[in-house]
């Protein structure tokens, strides 16, 4: 028997707790001296309002499916991979390495190899801390923290020393020849005749996201290495009786996750940027923790989840463009989002099963 | 009004007429969400007397006992100590009220020594060191009033189940607690400690203390209780005197049918041998040897039945033939060599060879709390091929179709495959883990501890299959701290004691008084 | 190296690893309680702002202090909110309350002072002053001790000594007290606790406040020593302490060694920026991840297993 | 209307945005005009912003920072009514117009004010996040000292690797207390934020400190040699006052048009000695007229001075 059926789970409380969140977001708006209605129509407007800003709300999202699905594989081995971070800006380095490093004929040939080598690189960032944890026991929560500053160091340092164009200002390498260029929206939808804004950012590696959460949802609930990387993550002790092999499945978990965010490069490195720019990575792979943890480690929640924050961080940007808000104002939302939607999501619960109970006790009498 | 209850009503009103009543409870009511795990409850324990409570797995026992310790809020209902009526709105009022609780899980800080477990919420003052200074004299007095010796400064990690267990009543003696609640107490002892407990319980009995005693076990209701109280389905069904019931009876207001508490089955009729152990050796993480030079052999068709108090080696023995710790000696499986120590020393390599396990602890081991039951019906057989739809992908359709099956024929209830383990009872917790092992139709079944914590219809059911199991030919390693179980269910009966075998016996030629000295290191040489 | 250049050094790794000390041991108490705190960036951020901007506001780093440890104890009992009473998720929580302070700091500093988030410079008495023990000054020609004494042990801010002097008594509160004996055995197995009488809840909720003070110190810490806040002057620190923490296994006196060893090698990270070795110059970018990969280094080498208290992280529901 | 985009680190950093936004705000000011502003928080809203402010019919569109060259390069040949003008990058468009800066001749120019003021031969700099823009008035503040006091020792310090890197004051306070046990009796602050931290710190220890970019003389009255003012603002009064008729081509903002320099102020004078004005005066000319050529370190990425 159920509290309350699913449907209600899945869909009242989230809706409540964003609500929730937006009225207290609201409250700050209007502390600051702005109209929150006039806001909140900024940013849906702005978020989904156009196929600009659609494409720029898609962009976002996409970056945030592939953090939040590579936190979301760690977490389902219980695992804290706080390095999605600097996973994604080795994967970065991966993917305009081989950009860079071939002179592209066609992006059908460059997509696969900029894949494999952002995967790559992203797997062989996570590879150390995942080890260190398998063998040596060693805190991943620290490993990945430090892997994150030193990521950052290490590209510091080849983006200003080896891979910088001399002669430019900016840290940043060349740009990506023109077959490694990646299809955007406006190119891929013409042929049906669908007008969508030519200069969004959001490309191809949005399929290649939602592929990537089809795939983690194959993966992870309908073949062995999942069945086995979830019963390991829920009871380790269990997982031995049964014959799992313990660092194997944190070292293999852990090269996924570090895998899917160093995908992330194909999308803000090869589609949007297409070049590797300093700090590229912009806390993506911060936001991917949030994503997951809303999105339940599912990778329905987490696709969702990911396009809550693309439209956040796409309206949120309109707001501060037209509405003069600072743009800080947005983290505020964000944080409220999560608080509302991850930490305080009893809150909503607790009332709404006590209706329904309420509700079913009168059916019965 | 059923006649049960009018029946237990006499029982309780007939004795003394002297003074109040331990304990009233009327009319308790508890709902978790949906579940209405108590239902109307009225129950009259006397002052200095032993009332045991009986019923299924999931009948409302736990929940109870949690209302009048406070640690659950009723919805509905009393509570009148000695005559007195109380509001328990916490553990620390249930203590003020002169009550303390045994946990069926021990609320035990693992990492704290016994002296600051027992202090814990019952300290003196601000400052720890003169509670403790104190708390130590306190201690040892009770513990020798009482018998229940433990060292006060070891820490509770380190002590046996038995010994944490009297860190929990020394924990409510220390309270002062006059009336004390024992959650299936005996679930986790051997006999000797069990024995034991039971003589601490009638020492306090005499002290005047009163006690309610939840338990599976019959036996130990019909030894130690004066009176005792059915529960089935959240209702209290009667409350009669002990000495005017019997086991039977008690086992058909419970389970609501006849029950056989007797294992029926036939003389064994062993084949070649199917497990060979020689000489094995093994040691845990800190190097201390835990299993000391043993050998041992099980056949086709018998079950060999391992008794012992549980530490002496018999949980390191199973791990290591069910692949999950390294060892040195040499078992032969079908007569051929299996690796102890290396690549191929793990639960899958074990598993193809036919050996199937049903762990000790089904909670931290033999299941994934967390997964649905047809997810934990393949636990461990995962890479079977009947599993795999195609290299990369499960058949889950299949899986679910295999676990209802299995489900049905095991008669686990709710039969319903998509329920999380966690929400099973655990007695149909265990049928889960019998069912996924016994029918892999293995050589070799291991079984640790199948009926612990099971209610005696569950019992009744898992000691069939595991007969029928035996009678299909196949070789079983049953390894229990229940005496009882052992005698019925072995074909041979070895006994371990300190990681070494102490002998072996006929179930036929031995008593459960001789294999408690065994089991205690006394050998007949020693007699 | 010289001596000065060693008492410097040493100087400095007492400087960086005060608001590090602080931080840490707010998170030891909260972990001892079974309550994991990745929200310590956000506090630590939170109380410098509000330390900075009553400071600036009323000239007084002591007025400063108490508006930094409001500050943060606010962020703690938000956390305590949901992940006591309502149970939520401890680690989401903490995320949320770094976004929270990141974007509150700014906009509400933006809306005050205009400043685009930072406060107005804080001078006098708006910061804390360098305390000289006495005989400092005198001593401090005795060669070897004299300098070791006037430079290393002298002259730090009130905080600095308040913070040294935190690890002694959390080491006496967490060991020798009743209050202390109860929070670590929250933090192992609360429900040992509630059924020996004892409220979970409210000793969850203390843990919170001793870490919403330390945290709240720390912050003030900052913004006295950068002598107001700037958006996002925590700068990881929180993270790093939290680094620290783990590597202290939650323990007080190695809570000190630890974050003294992460103050140590920024330190070192600071003074020696570019070394070269004949033609060869390790980059800048290698002595700033120095600290960095030295901790991954002794983690995988020499700190064996680091247990948590066992209940961290979830929340305890009784009706389980 | 004109409108200006701030980069990353906000507009009220202190220095260089701030600097942009002070030249908007005097234009406001003085025209009654209004003007649309934004600061950004990620690199993808580069381009989005441009595109956005040229769609709404803004122009000129003024934007603070070099990182907004590549966004530059496509957006302005999708709006080539609109002009355009980047402040420290060269965009070569018929509707751009381009001003860099000679910082390393305006660092120059510090760096002798330092070798002058101080007795001995160390002083300092340090830098935010280590770009080469930053290694560029490192360098031309090497070269100045230089000349002074060819065995000069001129410490320079990076804050991080990463944009963090212009928003830790306590680490600037600490970079400069490391270089002031080294010696150093001048510090020079390229560092956004994280140069408050620095300037406090020396103003706490009692050596001189130099600000950047904006006039940051008044933010520590006594301590502060002076500033090296890189007259960001000018750019943008200019920009925005030309209006729509904003003549494109590369414009270099260097000492010989007031572009860069040394601010000199009530809140220096006490520190500033006749004969150290003669020497920047002197200097300023020598560099006017070619006399001395200040290495630019973007050329080659190297330092002839260190
Ligand atoms: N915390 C809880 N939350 C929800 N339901 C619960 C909880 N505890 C018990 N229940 C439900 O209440 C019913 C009674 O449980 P209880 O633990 O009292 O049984 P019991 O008689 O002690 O069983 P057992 O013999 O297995 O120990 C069960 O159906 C169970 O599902
Ligand atoms: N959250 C829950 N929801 C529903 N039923 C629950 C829940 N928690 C426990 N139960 C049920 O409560 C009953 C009693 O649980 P209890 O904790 O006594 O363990 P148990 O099932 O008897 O297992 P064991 O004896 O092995 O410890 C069981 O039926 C169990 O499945
Ligand atoms: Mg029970
Ligand atoms: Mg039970």
């Amino acid at each position: 028997m159920q509290k309350m059926p699913k449907w209600a789970d899945a869909v009242l409380i989230p809706l409540f707790s964003i609500l929730l969140a937006f009225f207290f977001s609201g409250l700050v708006i209007w502390g600051i001296g702005k109209n929150p209605f006039e806001a909140i129509k900024v940013m849906v407007d702005g978020a989904f309002g156009s196929t600009n800003g659609l494409g720029y709300t898609l962009y976002y999202t996409t970056n945030f499916i592939f953090t939040g699905l590579s936190f979301a594989v760690a977490s389902h081995t219980r695992l804290f991979n706080i390095g999605g971070e600097g996973q994604a800006m080795l994967g970065g380095l991966g993917v305009a390495l081989v950009c860079l490093a071939v002179q592209w004929p066609h992006w059908t040939l460059a997509l696969p190899a900029a894949m494999a080598m952002g995967a790559l690189f992203g797997a062989a960032w996570a590879f150390i801390p995942a080890y260190l944890q398998a063998k040596r026991g060693s805190h991943i929560v620290i490993t990945t923290i430090m892997f994150n500053f030193i990521a950052a160091a290490l590209l510091g340092y080849l983006l200003t020393k080896v891979l910088k164009v001399p002669g430019a200002m900016a840290a940043e390498t060349a740009k990506f020849p023109v077959g490694a260029h990646l299809p955007t929206f406006h190119e891929m939808l013409a042929p049906f005749g669908i007008d969508f804004n030519k200069n969004a950012p959001a490309n191809v590696s949005f399929l290649v996201a939602l592929f990537a959460a089809f795939v983690f949802w194959i993966l992870m609930w309908k073949t062995r290495l999942g069945y086995q990387i979830r019963a390991f993550g829920n009871s380790e002790t269990a997982a031995k009786y049964a014959g799992i092999n313990p660092s194997r499945i944190v070292i293999i978990a852990m090269l996924i996750s570090g895998g899917l965010a160093g995908l992330m490069a194909i999308n803000n490195v090869m589609g949007e940027a297409e070049r590797l720019i300093d700090n590229a990575v912009e806390g993506a792979g911060f936001i991917g923790i949030a994503v997951a943890l809303m999105g339940r480690n599912h990778p329905v929640g987490i696709v969702l989840a990911a396009l809550l924050f693309g439209f956040l961080y796409q309206g949120g940007a309109e707001l501060s463009f037209w509405e003069s808000i600072p743009r800080e104002l947005v983290v505020v939302i964000q944080a409220l989002v999560i608080m509302f939607t991850g930490a305080l999501d009893n809150m909503v619960r607790i009332p709404l099963e006590k209706m329904f109970l309420f509700f079913s006790r009168k059916k019965e009498v | 009004m059923s006649a049960q209850s009018e029946k237990g009503r006499q029982a309780t009103a007939a004795p003394t007429a002297s003074p109040a009543p331990a304990i009233e409870l009327r009319g308790i009511s508890k709902a978790f969400g949906p579940v209405q795990a108590n239902k109307d409850i009225s129950i009259t324990v006397q002052k200095g007397t032993i009332h045991g409570i009986i019923g299924e797995n999931g009948a409302g026992k736990s929940t109870l006992m949690s209302i009048l310790y406070g640690f659950y809020k009723a919805d509905a209902g009393e509570v009148i100590i000695n005559g007195q009526k109380v509001e328990i709105t916490d553990s620390q009022a249930a203590i003020a009220a002169g009550i303390g609780m045994v946990f069926q899980h021990f609320k035990l800080v693992e990492n704290f020594t016994v002296l600051e477990n027992v202090i814990l919420g019952a300290e003196e003052g601000p400052m720890l060191r003169p509670s403790i200074a104190k708390a130590r004299g306190l201690l040892k007095q009770l513990s020798d009033e009482y018998e229940l010796s433990v060292d006060p400064d070891a820490l509770i990690e380190d002590l046996s189940v038995g010994h944490q267990q009297r860190v929990e009543i020394l924990k409510a003696l220390y309270r002062q607690a006059d009336i004390l609640i024992l959650d299936e107490p005996t679930g986790v002892l051997t006999p000797a400690e069990a024995d034991h407990l039971f003589r601490i319980l009638q020492g306090l009995k005499e002290q005047g203390k009163t006690i309610i005693l939840i338990t599976h076990k019959l036996r130990e209701i019909m030894e130690v209780t004066d009176t005792v109280s059915v529960m089935r389905r959240g209702e209290m069904t009667a409350t009669v005197k002990t000495s005017g019931t019997s086991p039977e009876q008690l086992a058909e207001m419970m389970v609501g049918r006849k029950v056989l508490l007797e294992v029926t089955k036939s003389p064994a009729n062993p084949g070649k041998p199917v497990l060979e152990v020689e000489d094995l050796r093994v040691r845990d993480e800190l190097g201390v040897e835990r299993v000391k030079g043993i050998n041992l052999n099980v056949r086709a068709g018998e079950i060999l039945g391992i008794a012992g108090v549980s530490g002496n080696g018999q949980s390191e023995l199973l791990e290591v033939l069910g692949g999950y710790r390294k060892a040195s000696g040499i078992v032969r499986m079908n007569g051929e060599e299996i690796d102890l120590t290396g690549k191929h020393s793990d639960g899958q390599s074990r598993r193809k060879r036919g050996i199937a396990n049903v762990p000790e602890d089904r909670h931290d081991e033999g299941l994934i709390l967390e997964f649905q039951a047809w997810e934990n019906m393949i636990f461990g057989y995962h890479n079977a091929p009947e599993y795999q739809k195609n290299r990369f992908l499960m058949d889950n359709a299949a899986i679910k179709a295999a676990t209802q099956a299995k489900m049905d024929r095991f008669d686990v209830r709710p039969p319903n495959p998509k329920l999380e383990a966690k929400s099973f009872s655990g007695g149909n917790q265990q049928k889960l883990v019998l069912a996924r092992e016994i029918e892999r139709n293995p050589d070799l079944l291991l079984v640790g501890q199948p009926t612990r914590g099971v209610d005696i219809g569950a019992i009744e059911f898992i000691h069939q299959q595991i007969v029928a199991l035996r009678d299909q030919g196949k070789a079983i390693l049953l390894v229990s701290v229940e005496l009882d179980e052992i005698m019925s269910l072995s074909d041979r009966i070895v006994v371990m004691f300190d990681g070494r075998i102490m002998g072996e016996k006929n179930p036929g030629e031995t008593n459960e008084g001789e294999l408690g000295l065994m089991m205690a290191g006394i050998t007949e040489g020693d007699q | 190296m010289d001596y000065a250049t060693i008492l410097q050094i040493l100087d400095s790794t007492v400087r960086l690893a005060t608001p590090l000390l602080l931080t840490c041991l707010a998170g030891l108490f909260s972990e001892r309680a079974g309550v994991v705190d990745i929200g310590l960036e956000g506090k630590l951020l939170a109380a410098a702002f509000m330390s900075g901007a009553a400071a600036a506001v009323t000239g007084s780093i002591w007025l400063g202090l108490l508006a930094g440890i409001a500050a943060s104890m606010a962020f703690s009992m938000l956390h305590g909110l949901a992940s006591i009473t309502f149970k939520g998720d401890q680690l989401i929580s903490g995320v949320a309350l770094n976004f929270l302070a990141a974007g509150l700091t700014v906009v509400i500093g933006q809306s005050w002072f205009q400043l685009g988030g930072r406060t107005p410079p804080l001078t006098g008495n708006g910061r804390f002053e360098a305390w000289n023990l006495p005989f400092a000054e005198k001593l401090a020609d005795v060669p070897f001790i004299g300098p070791l004494y006037y430079e290393l042990i002298s002259g730090h801010t009130a905080l600095t000594y308040i913070a040294i002097a935190c690890v002694p008594l959390s080491w006496w509160v967490l060991y020798r007290t009743r209050f202390g004996l109860r929070l670590r055995a929250v933090g192992e197995n609360p429900s040992a606790v509630d059924t020996a009488g004892v409220s979970v809840v409210r000793m969850r909720y203390a843990s919170l406040i001793i870490a919403g003070v330390l945290c709240g110190m720390a912050g003030t810490y900052l913004a006295s020593l950068a002598a107001g806040f700037v958006k996002d002057m925590s700068a990881g620190r929180g993270y790093i302490a939290l680094a620290a923490l783990i590597f202290a296994k939650w323990r007080p006196w190695y809570a000190l060694s630890a974050t003294l060893l992460f103050g140590f090698l920024e330190a070192i990270g600071n003074r020696y920026q570019s070394i070269s070795l004949g033609d060869f110059v390790i980059p800048v970018q290698f002595m700033q991840a120095l600290p960095y990969i030295l901790t991954v280094i002794i983690l995988a080498g020499f700190v064996g297993k680091a247990i948590p208290p066992r209940a961290g992280g979830q929340p305890y529901v009784k009706e389980r | 209307d004109p409108a200006i985009i701030f980069d990353l680190g906000g507009k009220f950093d202190k220095s260089f945005n701030e600097a942009a936004y002070n030249g908007a705000e005097r234009w406001a000011a003085e025209t009654g005009g209004s003007y649309r502003d934004v600061e950004l928080q990620s690199d993808a809203q580069r381009e989005q912003a441009l595109r956005a402010f040229a769609e709404k019919g803004f122009n000129p569109i003024v934007m603070a920072g070099f990182s907004f060259g590549s966004a530059l390069e496509t957006v302005a040949a999708d709006y080539p009514d609109t002009k355009f003008a980047i402040i420290d990058m060269v965009t070569p468009a018929p509707n751009v117009r381009s001003v860099v800066f000679n910082e390393h001749e305006g660092s120059f120019l510090a760096g002798v004010m330092a070798a002058m003021a101080s007795e001995g031969d160390t002083v300092s700099f340090v830098g935010g996040m280590d770009i080469p823009l930053i290694s560029k008035f490192a360098c031309g503040y090497a070269q100045g000292v230089k000349s002074v006091k060819p065995d000069a020792n001129v410490i320079v310090n990076m804050t991080g690797t990463t944009p963090a890197a212009w928003n830790d004051p306590v680490k600037g306070g600490e970079l400069t207390k490391a270089q002031i046990g080294q010696g150093s009796e001048v510090v020079y602050a390229a560092a956004g934020g994280t140069g408050l931290g620095v300037l406090q710190t020396a103003k706490d220890e009692g050596i001189l400190a130099i600000g950047v970019d904006s006039n940051q003389n008044y933010l520590q009255p006594g301590s502060m040699l002076t500033s090296m003012v890189k007259r960001v603002d000018n750019a943008v009064y200019e920009a925005f006052t030309a209006g729509e008729d904003l003549e494109a081509g590369i414009f270099v903002m260097g000492l010989a048009n007031d572009g860069v320099g040394v601010a000199m102020d009530e809140y220096n004078a006490d520190l500033v000695t006749p004969e150290m004005l003669a020497a920047v005066e002197d200097a300023k000319a020598k560099i006017i007229s070619g006399e001395i050529v200040v290495h630019d370190y973007m050329s080659d990425e190297s330092c002839p001075a260190y």
